[in-house]
Parts: structure tokens; C-alpha cells; sequence
């Protein structure tokens, strides 16, 4: 399993903050990406998004980065601290 | 390169992700404090203002991704102690509820040189402002009405980010 | 262009030469003081080292032009708030006898922008450096033996100032 | 009547700290620099060194700027204050 986290404008349009997703047939991010679009129009909106940002276990990575089972995948909009 | 010497403190003090304020005057004396190697010290300090975009701001509110937060600010201060020669460093940012004048994030940086300093501590800030996992909402009034909404994040941080490179 | 907005401080606030150490809390209190417009503030603060080209530093006495002291700075404020949008300023530079650790020089700028407030502190520093009269006496010991002598002036200083122009 | 002042190793150096010079036939910094030196040894050779800076009525002037009686005139050298 792949643990999936979502923030800020993020997990309040999926309404979701973390979920679990199977790792069967998931390579990397853009991977996770389309599996996620399933879901619904919503859900695919979102991911369409090209500002999107990703991160693997705390580190920031594009869509080409590979991604195995136990991993922690983070989804978030560009960041606004400071 | 980085120049560490026995005075700098360990990487695991330099960072604090808080809700709670923390005083300014304090966290000089940290870094001042039996370093007497360091004559400059420079601070940045973001505070919440009343007004973003010409709406009136009453509070912010601060997300992160706790984990994440303090690793992308670990390698942000190593990459500034690669780049310049520092000593002593401190990163304070507050997450939660904040009102209007409120500290939101410290920066202080201390150096044998004053250039040193100045440019670790904008590099901080800058790299902060596009790498590190927060994310502010604000509480607006625009057209006497009150409204939430997350902030956007702006090109020019980006493209502020990228001088660096 | 210079926006001196309406909670900017007047000019002969801005400049303090003196014997007394200051409360860095206590000026960036008053920087931000009433000031909700400007979330960014950078402070430089610079202090007695305890060495100087491989020499133990004991003590320092600075020695200063009354009159030119002040209207140099002055002069140097006024380049910053012509060059970058900053609100509030405050510089204090103190003068007589000092010992290794204490603060000698403060600078303080506010502004809506961290950019600005970072480049007007900076430039600050580097003119002041170059064009304000201030003249430091180390007494250092030096193989064993103590000794007055008064600092030389840094082509690195004068080359970092020209960089601005 | 023009004021002279000195400061830092200059008025150590010249052990003058201020001094009144009559401004006849003194148009500007260098007509100054020329007279002073005449005083001794010790005062040419501080008042050749180039790196000696001048100021006119607290702003720093370079050696063709003009003085006039009633001002106040400083030498020193490079300064190392902040």
C-alpha cells in the first residue's frame, strides 16, 4: 500500500486528508495521478491542475518519480508560508 | 565552504515549527551567546499584515506538512551554509490561528561578515517561501462581507527563488 | 520611488549616536509599533568580535564627527528611501568604549516587501561603512603584549559600496 | 577665518585637534592642504597621503571643492565605524 496525504486548498476540495491507495500497477506519481482522476469529475479536476506539487516520504518530486509500496505520497497546492 | 564551527548549534535546534509566539530578544541572545567569533547578526522577521491585494485582513490561519516542514528547511540551511560562510542559524514559523501584527516567521543568521549574513538570511526566505510546506489562509473582508480563502502563491516568489541558481 | 506613508517616523528619530547600549527588542517593538502595513523586518545588529586579523581584541573605542556623523546618515537614509519602498528606519551607532560582545551598530527597515527591506538594510550598512566618520581603536594583545591601534580602512568595504552605484 | 578640525590617527598624528587658519588666499580643500603642510616635516607627510579624506561643512569634499571664510573644514582618514 502507498499512503497518500492531501493539504491546504487541496484536502478541502477532495475532502479528504489521507487515504491508502494499492501500489499494484502504480509506477511513479503521474501513476497515482490518473488512478486518482477515477474517482470523479471533481477528483480529475484537480489532478489536472499543472501547479499541482508533489512530494515522496517529505521530498519535493515531479511526475517521472518512482514510487513504491510503503511510501508516503504528499499532494498540495504551491506553497504560501513566510 | 560551510564554515561549522564549535560554536554552531545542532541542526536540530536551528529549526521550530510552533503555534506558540516566541520572543525576538531571546532568540538573538541564542545566537549571540558565546559566540564571540561572529560580529554580524542579521534577522528577518514576517509578521501578519492587515491588508493583502486591497482586502482588509482580520486573521491567518497556518497549515504545514509536519515532517516534511522541517526536513525542506534542513536542507535549505545546509544549502545557504555550502554557499556562504555562517555561523549560528535560527528558523521560527508559527502554524495555526494568527492575528493581524502577529510574528509569523524569524530568520537570524550570524556571520563574521556582515554580506555573509545578509544573503544566507534572504536565501533562507527566499527558498522558504517556495520549498517549505505551509500554506496560509486568510480571513478577508472585501465588500463588508467576512470570507475565507486559501492564498495564492505569487511568480514572483518564484522567480525570486531562481535568481539563487 | 520612496513611499513615506503616513507611519513612517520623522527623520531626526531615525538616527541615534551614543555612549548607551540599546534593547534590540526594544527598537524593532518600536519599529513595528502601530505598524500594520510593513510584515517585513530586517535587522543588522554588529558587535565587538574578540579578534581581528589574528589578533586578540580586548577592547574598541570608537571615536566619531558630531554633526557630520548624523547628517551622513541621514543623507544615506534618504539614498535608501529614494531607491527601495520602505516605511520605518532606525539606526544607532554607538561611540567610546566598548568590550568583546557588545553591540555597536543596529539598522532597522521595515516594509511591505522583504526584498526591499533586506536591500535598503544592506545598503544602509554598506554606505555607512564607507561614508559615515566613525574611527575604531582595537587595543589587541598581540604576541603577548598589549597594544592601541587604529583600524585600517577595507578595500572590500569601499568595493561593496560601489557595487549600489 | 576657517575651522580646521582633525580626527582618529590624524589628530593623533598632527596632536591637533582643532585650529583656526586664516583664509587668505585659500580658495579650496588643496589650498589648505598646501598651507598646512608647510608647518613641519610631520604635517607634509600626513597632508601628502592620498588617501586623506576632507570634508566641507560636514560633507565629505574632494580636494578641488571650494571653501570660504566662516566654514568648517575636517580632515581624516578612511573610516571604519558599523
Amino acid at each position: 500500500m502507498i499512503k497518500i496525504v492531501f493539504f491546504a486548498a487541496l484536502r478541502e476540495q477532495l475532502d479528504c486528508a489521507e487515504m491508502s491507495l494499492a501500489s499494484e500497477g502504480v509506477k511513479n506519481i503521474n501513476d497515482i495521478k490518473l488512478k486518482l482522476s477515477d474517482n470523479s469529475e471533481q477528483w480529475q479536476q484537480v489532478f489536472s491542475n499543472a501547479s499541482l506539487l508533489s512530494a515522496v516520504n517529505h521530498d519535493m518530486v515531479d511526475g517521472e518519480h518512482p514510487v513504491k509500496p510503503g511510501d508516503e505520497v504528499a499532494f498540495f497546492p504551491p506553497v504560501t508560508g513566510g | 565552504m560551510g564554515n561549522q564551527d564549535s560554536s554552531t548549534s545542532s541542526q536540530s535546534a536551528e529549526i521550530s515549527i510552533q503555534t506558540a509566539d516566541y520572543s525576538l530578544a531571546d532568540e538573538v541572545a541564542l545566537l549571540e551567546q558565546g559566540n564571540l567569533t561572529d560580529g554580524a547578526v542579521v534577522t528577518f522577521t514576517g509578521r501578519v499584515r492587515n491588508n493583502n491585494n486591497g482586502n482588509t485582513v482580520t486573521t491567518l490561519t497556518l497549515e504545514h506538512y509536519p515532517g516534511m516542514t522541517e526536513k525542506s528547511l534542513a536542507k535549505i540551511i545546509l544549502q545557504a551554509r555550502e554557499r556562504w560562510n555562517i555561523g549560528r542559524v535560527k528558523v521560527i514559523h508559527r502554524v495555526g490561528e494568527l492575528n493581524i501584527g502577529d510574528q509569523i516567521v524569524f530568520v537570524g543568521v550570524t556571520s563574521k561578515h556582515r554580506q555573509d549574513a545578509f544573503a544566507a538570511n534572504e536565501f533562507i526566505m527566499d527558498y522558504l517561501k517556495v520549498k517549505a510546506p505551509f500554506w496560509k489562509k486568510e480571513r478577508i473582508i472585501s465588500e463588508g462581507q467576512s470570507a475565507e480563502s486559501w492564498l495564492d502563491a505569487k511568480d514572483s516568489d518564484t522567480d525570486k527563488a531562481e535568481l539563487w541558481s
